[in-house]
């Protein structure tokens, strides 16, 4: 019984049952999102064996939903991820409202991204966005004072992508009159020049909104901070990947038969690269754990971006190990924000400080997590970026290279400002009683993080599916070591070798300074240093967090002068004014939005007919 | 499974003398210092007094694990780095695993250790170490960038990333990349600077404004073994760009007389200057250097 | 061959030799003695030949160096930086004020007899005690280590009471943390 | 007489002003004023607003223990002329309080803290009169001249025996160079300022 409807029915059907049991047996409910979410982690797991594809028809159009391995990659990280994060959220979310509500979205965006990644045609694919969209438009204004301005960013900019996804797909009906997606790619030559070249852009703003490439990523900071942090580990881990799949479909699908392939690889590498730098600058200059966490999202996307554009086989393998990795390692760190939000109250970097000793397990979980963000070996990062590093320069693109590597040094500052704030520095008094965070919190984030670990070790394991889910876009083939990196020039990197080295002399460095002397090494409290002889009194700060990286900020100062002040406040007032325009025409009554669609139907027939010369 | 004597002596003798001559390195600096200055100075061996007097110490305090494992990513990082940088060229006793890695594992091996003392340092809870890794990360971001151009132009230049290609590339003395590659070089000396710590780029641990910065809680056996990997590391790095640039080392000796002289670039422009502030040396690094580094692949591209 | 008894003896001695050579001086002036520590490290007097060196924070320091006149208001820090240092750690009392009170011996907020508070190795008589009486005076604290006569950690952990009760009578207000050795 | 110009002109306007006060022109760019310590609040105002003495350069004190008096001395700079006024007042040793002038200086602060811990004056008015150099001082204020000074660090802190032939730093100054001990309890003082 493993196929895509039992999927579809398991996990549409759960979400309404959990509404349901919300507002009848309470102690129900968990349970069966949980069981739904672990029925889809097997079903997911089996598909592949099983599953055959699904054909029917819809009007005049042909659905087809089928089973290929590309998907099933971003598949199986979806149903992992949501399983995690819902297993987070039974204590994280146990004290607010509205539960049915929250748990109904969450499973729908679940169900709506297996819908995205396992369509064949391009109306269920659009069909599942839709649905993905509003229900985690939902969860972003679930809570909180202003969910609704931020929703309503969230909305108008996936607005925006699903309109331009639309007319693309209208594009494609009218000239190949089909909505499959392997005749599309069969045919795709066949469209005139300024058609492919025209789809290709609208599909990139409609996959780019999601990814939050560059111009697009305004909604995603406010949004990622905003939504309950369960729901933003799955939105950055795994939602964000929608976008990555299309832009992949799109870059390396269709973009690859046109003529215009070289520009457009160039532009759009060269608008990951800058995404990456820039979100990374931001970033540094937060003070809102979540809200770091989010600029960061929007600096890896930047780099699988890179990866995805340049298109050769070891810089689509980057991505999508990265991809893979990004949905793992920064569901991770949001989890511990999170976790650190749920016995703080709060994830100002400049008020919390000094947990280790309370937070044991999410601190360990954190360092996972920003190891892995740095890239530095032995733990996964290592070898995603290592693979686009190689790949970058070997495909030509000097100057991408310098611009990723300042992006990645710089990305140091924030890990090491998020790790510190939270977690290190002063304990003071007022954290006193805090308590590690429940099992069911703590649980899923250190398999995670020990995963990171065993993929540093092993990246075969990630390498090899993805090496077969590469099948997709063309023949490449990957015959590497389970443990080892190597890339187009023949050098290579033995990742056991370095993990047993580095592992090796961390242990002996480590035996040997605990026995050093240790029976008369001191555990001595933070509030007992050095302070010139002076003895801190107990409310007395020594905490260091306010402007934390000031001359870093006084040095790229003319950079966030220019962006922030001027023409990022001008885009935010611009965008401020565009809501307000927003607000005459979303008037909230029911009839006006009818006359909206009546209008829009008209519009897009006339211009079916006027344009393209068909009939609706 | 055959044992390779030779890579065994080699693996436990390279630190051994990585550490030895990393020490003796201090310590000449010490006296060429002093020397500068018109003292008489302290002897040669006076880095490993202190080290051995540092081991020695009876007590030591911590604030928590990180800190106590911070050092530990230090030597960690030191020592790795070490094994995978041919440390004498076609020798087979000092190759270690210096086929198993390359230049961009270098690059993001080196970072290791300061992430992990940074993180040992913010531990303590003192306000001077924070200050102090806030301006150390910072300005690693700084020197880094001309740094990485001058790798990036080297290995486009020669199509590999590997070290032992770009040795077996530098087979003649005037096939060195020094000439080959003079921009490049550049680059690399002006971020070899930054990396050595000494002045104008020594804000970090500047001594009497913030007690040390990072270290200022470390004491002991946590200094001890800091100094310890920070001997090592000098050596790395000394070693890192004589097989980089200057054709590596085929003998003990020569190997000294290359990583000596290279040294003397950053010691004797430390002795002479005053400090930059942080933002200044940022900027230092992201105008000249990187001009240069940039003007290293742009002629490397126009040849090639 | 060695037994272990001799084994520990050269162990001791490698140490002794290394901590006579290494002398860090935590930087903490006191009284109008301070003045007299820049030509002593400088050019002139050049105390770096003999391993001494200042030292940025009391944990890294091995000496702690008294110059001068100590107010009771002072004595509390420099008690909590003494604390703060690693065994085997060593105090030098620099100047008469640190022995007898010198020209303070009346005042009504500076200490006599520094040797009533901290375990004081050597002292340096003399107001102000020129460099060359300095150098002298770590050259006699070298022989004392190095003939293991410098243990003035384990007599203050020893005679921990004693020093407290003299620390208390002078310092009214005593908030001070444990000393957890 | 005529470099004393201006000193004399101020000196004027002040008798003119305060009737009550007594002021000398002591010496050139110094003027010193007697008041009653209620009138000191006027005059510091006046001086200030009116002469443009803007700068208070210090409050000083004195414990006349015979008369059974403190005198509290403000100093007060002109910057134009560069004179310098010196404004006197004496105020009860038993139950010693005045008022607080910071809201006219802000630096008034520091002195009067000082004071209150030198002496045990209390400033009425001083929001900030907590400890200020002395650490956990307990006991008669240091700078009162009933404090046996000697007797406190004799009583306080441990005395090494050795010095005794050397005992008295004074004592042995003044045998030098010839000069009479000064007593305590003799007066000493120059009324006549």
């Amino acid at each position: 019984m493993v196929s895509l409807t039992t999927l579809y029915e398991i996990t549409f059907g759960g979400a309404i049952l959990a509404f349901i049991a919300q507002h009848t047996i309470k102690q129900l409910r968990t349970f069966i999102v949980i069981v739904t979410s672990a029925l889809g982690v097997y079903i997911v797991w089996r598909l592949p064996s099983q599953a055959t594809d699904i054909s029917f028809r819809l009007g005049d159009f042909q659905i087809l939903w089928g089973v290929n391995e590309y998907s099933q990659l971003f598949a199986l990280l979806i149903a992992v991820l949501g399983f995690f994060t819902l297993i987070y959220s039974i204590d994280f979310m146990k004290e607010r409202e509205r539960l049915g509500y929250f748990y109904m979205n969450f499973l729908i965006v679940i169900g709506g991204m297996y819908g995205i990644v396992y369509s064949q045609d391009l109306i269920s694919l659009f069909f599942f966005w839709e649905i993905m969209t509003w229900s985690s438009f939902m969860l972003v204004i679930y809570c909180c004072d202003d969910a609704q301005s931020i929703g309503l960013k969230y909305f108008v900019f996936s607005a925006i992508g699903a309109y331009a996804m639309l007319t693309a797909i209208v594009l494609i009906w009218a000239n190949l009159e089909t909505t499959s997606l392997s005749v599309l790619f069969e045919n795709f030559t066949n469209l005139s020049s300024g058609l492919q070249i025209t789809v290709i852009v609208l599909f990139i703003v409609g996959f780019g909104v999601k990814s939050a490439m560059m111009p697009f990523h305004v909604w995603a900071p406010d949004a990622y901070a905003i939504s309950p942090t369960p729901f933003t580990a799955l939105f950055s881990g795994a939602l964000s990947k929608m976008g990555i799949w299309g832009l992949g479909i799109v870059l390396l699908k269709l973009a690859a038969q046109s003529g215009f392939y070289v520009w457009v690889q160039d532009i759009v590498a060269w608008i990951g690269a800058i995404t990456a730098l820039l979100a990374t600058f931001y970033a540094i200059v937060q003070t809102d754990a979540k809200k770091l966490l989010a600029y960061s999202s929007i600096g890896q996307l930047g780099y699988i971006i890179v990866g995805l554009a340049i298109g050769t086989p070891l810089s689509i393998m980057s991505a999508l190990f990265l991809a893979m990795l990004h949905g793992i390692f920064k569901a991770m760190l949001f989890m511990s924000a999170g976790a650190v939000f749920y016995r703080t109250g709060s994830t100002d970097m400049n008020e919390v400080t000094g947990l280790i000793r309370k937070m044991p397990w999410t601190f360990l979980t954190a360092l996972f997590g920003i190891i892995t963000v740095a890239g530095v070996p032995p733990l996964g990062g290592f070898a995603a970026k290592w693979m686009l590093y190689e790949a970058t320069i070997q495909s030509g693109h000097y100057f991408l290279v310098i611009v990723l590597f300042a992006a990645s040094t710089a990305a140091f500052l924030y890990l090491y400002r998020f790790i510190f704030s939270l977690f290190l520095g002063q304990e003071e008094k007022e954290y006193a009683d805090i308590k590690e965070a429940p099992l069911t919190m703590t649980v899923p984030m250190v398999i995670m993080a020990l995963f990171t670990l065993v993929v540093g070790v092993f990246p075969g394991i990630f390498i090899n599916p993805i090496g077969n889910a590469m099948g997709y876009f063309g023949n490449y083939t990957f015959n590497w070591d389970v443990s080892s990196l190597l890339n187009e020039w023949g050098n290579h990197v033995d990742m056991m070798t370095v993990v047993m080295t580095i592992g090796a002399i961390f242990i002996i460095a480590a035996i040997f300074i605990t026995i050093k002397n240790y029976r008369t090494t001191r555990y001595v409290t933070t509030k007992d240093i050095h302070t010139s002889g002076e003895i801190p009194t107990e409310n007395e700060n020594l905490t260091y967090a306010v402007d934390f990286y000031k001359p870093f900020e006084r040095a790229i100062a003319p950079v966030l002068k220019r962006s922030i002040d001027k023409t990022y406040n001008l885009i935010a007032e611009n965008l401020e004014s565009a809501f307000d325009f927003l607000r005459y025409v979303y008037t909230g009554n029911g009839q006006t939005y009818a006359l909206y669609v009546v209008l829009f139907l008209a519009v897009l027939m006339v211009f079916a007919e006027l344009i393209f010369g068909i009939q609706l | 499974m055959e044992i390779n004597w030779s890579s065994v002596i080699g693996i436990v003798a390279t630190p051994v003398i990585a550490f030895i001559v990393g020490v003796l390195y201090g310590g000449a600096v010490r006296k060429i210092t002093a020397r500068v200055q018109n003292r008489y100075g302290p002897p040669i061996t006076q880095n490993l007094f202190d080290i051995i007097k540092l081991y020695s110490k009876k007590t030591a305090i911590q604030h928590g694990v990180m800190q106590h494992l911070g050092p530990v990513f230090a030597i960690t990082a030191s020592v790795t780095s070490l094994y995978f940088i041919p440390v004498i060229k076609d020798s087979p006793y000092f190759q270690n695993f210096s086929f198993n890695g390359d230049l961009i594992f270098l690059l993001y091996m080196m970072v290791f250790g300061s992430l992990g003392m940074a993180l040992g340092a913010g531990q303590t809870g003192n306000p001077n170490s924070a200050i102090g890794v806030s301006r150390g990360l910072s300005q690693m971001v700084g020197y880094e960038i001309p740094f990485v151009l001058a790798l990036v132009a080297i290995m486009i230049q020669f199509k590999t990333t590997s070290l032992n290609e770009l040795l077996a590339v530098q087979d003649h003395f005037t096939n060195w990349i020094i000439f080959q590659s003079p921009l490049a070089f550049v680059a690399g000396i002006l971020a070899f600077l930054g990396m050595m710590h000494y002045a104008p780029f020594d804000v970090v641990i500047a001594p009497a404004e913030i007690a040390s910065g990072p270290p200022s809680e470390f004491g002991g056996k946590y200094l001890g073994l800091m100094m310890t990997s920070g001997s090592i590391f000098a050596f790395v790095k000394l070693v890192l760009f004589v097989d980089i640039f200057l054709g590596g080392a085929s003998d003990f000796i020569t190997l000294i007389i290359k990583t000596f002289l290279l040294y003397m670039i950053p010691v004797l422009t430390g002795i002479v200057s005053p400090r930059f502030r942080t933002e200044q040396s940022i900027l230092f690094f992201w105008k000249w250097p990187t001009f240069i580094g940039i003007l290293a692949i742009i002629v490397v591209v126009l040849n090639g | 061959m060695y037994n272990d008894k001799d084994a520990k003896k050269i162990v001791d001695i490698i140490q002794s030799y290394a901590r006579k050579h290494s002398l860090w001086v935590v930087a903490y002036g006191t009284g109008c003695g301070a003045i007299e520590i820049p030509p002593t490290m400088t050019s002139r007097y050049d105390a770096e030949r003999f391993g001494i060196r200042g030292s940025a924070t009391p944990r890294q320091a091995d000496v702690l160096l008294i110059t001068g006149y100590l107010a009771v208001k002072t004595l509390k820090r420099v008690i909590r930086t003494y604390e703060q240092m690693q065994a085997p750690k060593f105090v030098m009392g620099f100047g008469s004020c640190t022995i007898n009170g010198g020209m303070y011996w009346d005042s009504y907020n500076t200490i006599n007899a520094l040797d009533r508070y901290l375990p004081v190795d050597v002292f340096i008589n003399g107001c102000m005690p020129r460099p060359e009486a300095v150098i002298s005076g770590f050259i006699k604290l070298q022989q004392l280590i190095s003939e293991g006569k410098a243990e003035g950690a384990e007599k203050y952990l020893k005679n921990l009471e004693w020093y407290r009760e003299n620390q208390n009578k002078v310092i009214p207000n005593w908030n001070m943390p444990d000393y957890n050795w | 007489m005529e470099e004393l110009k201006i000193e004399k002109e101020i000196a004027e306007e002040i008798s003119k002003t305060f009737h009550s006060a007594e002021v000398t022109v002591k010496r050139e760019k110094r003027v010193v004023v007697k008041l009653r310590d209620d009138l000191i609040t006027p005059f510091l105002s006046y001086a200030k607003n009116n002469m443009n003495f803007i700068h208070l350069a210090h409050i000083s004190c004195v414990d006349w223990l015979e008369d059974n008096k403190f005198e509290l001395i403000y100093s007060l700079l002109n910057y134009d002329n560069k004179v310098m006024i010196l404004a006197k007042t004496y105020i009860d040793r038993e139950n010693p309080e005045f008022v607080s002038h910071t809201n006219y200086w802000d630096q008034a602060e520091t002195y009067e803290r000082e004071m209150r811990e030198m002496y045990g004056i209390n400033f009425k008015g001083n929001k900030r009169l907590t400890e200020f150099i002395l650490e956990d001082w307990q006991g008669i204020p240091p700078m009162r001249r009933d404090f046996d000074t000697v007797k406190f660090s004799q009583d306080t802190f441990y005395n090494r025996p050795g010095r005794e032939n050397a005992q008295d730093v004074r004592t042995t100054v003044t045998k030098k160079s010839g000069e009479e001990i000064p007593e305590i309890g003799k007066d000493y003082t120059v009324r006549n300022l």
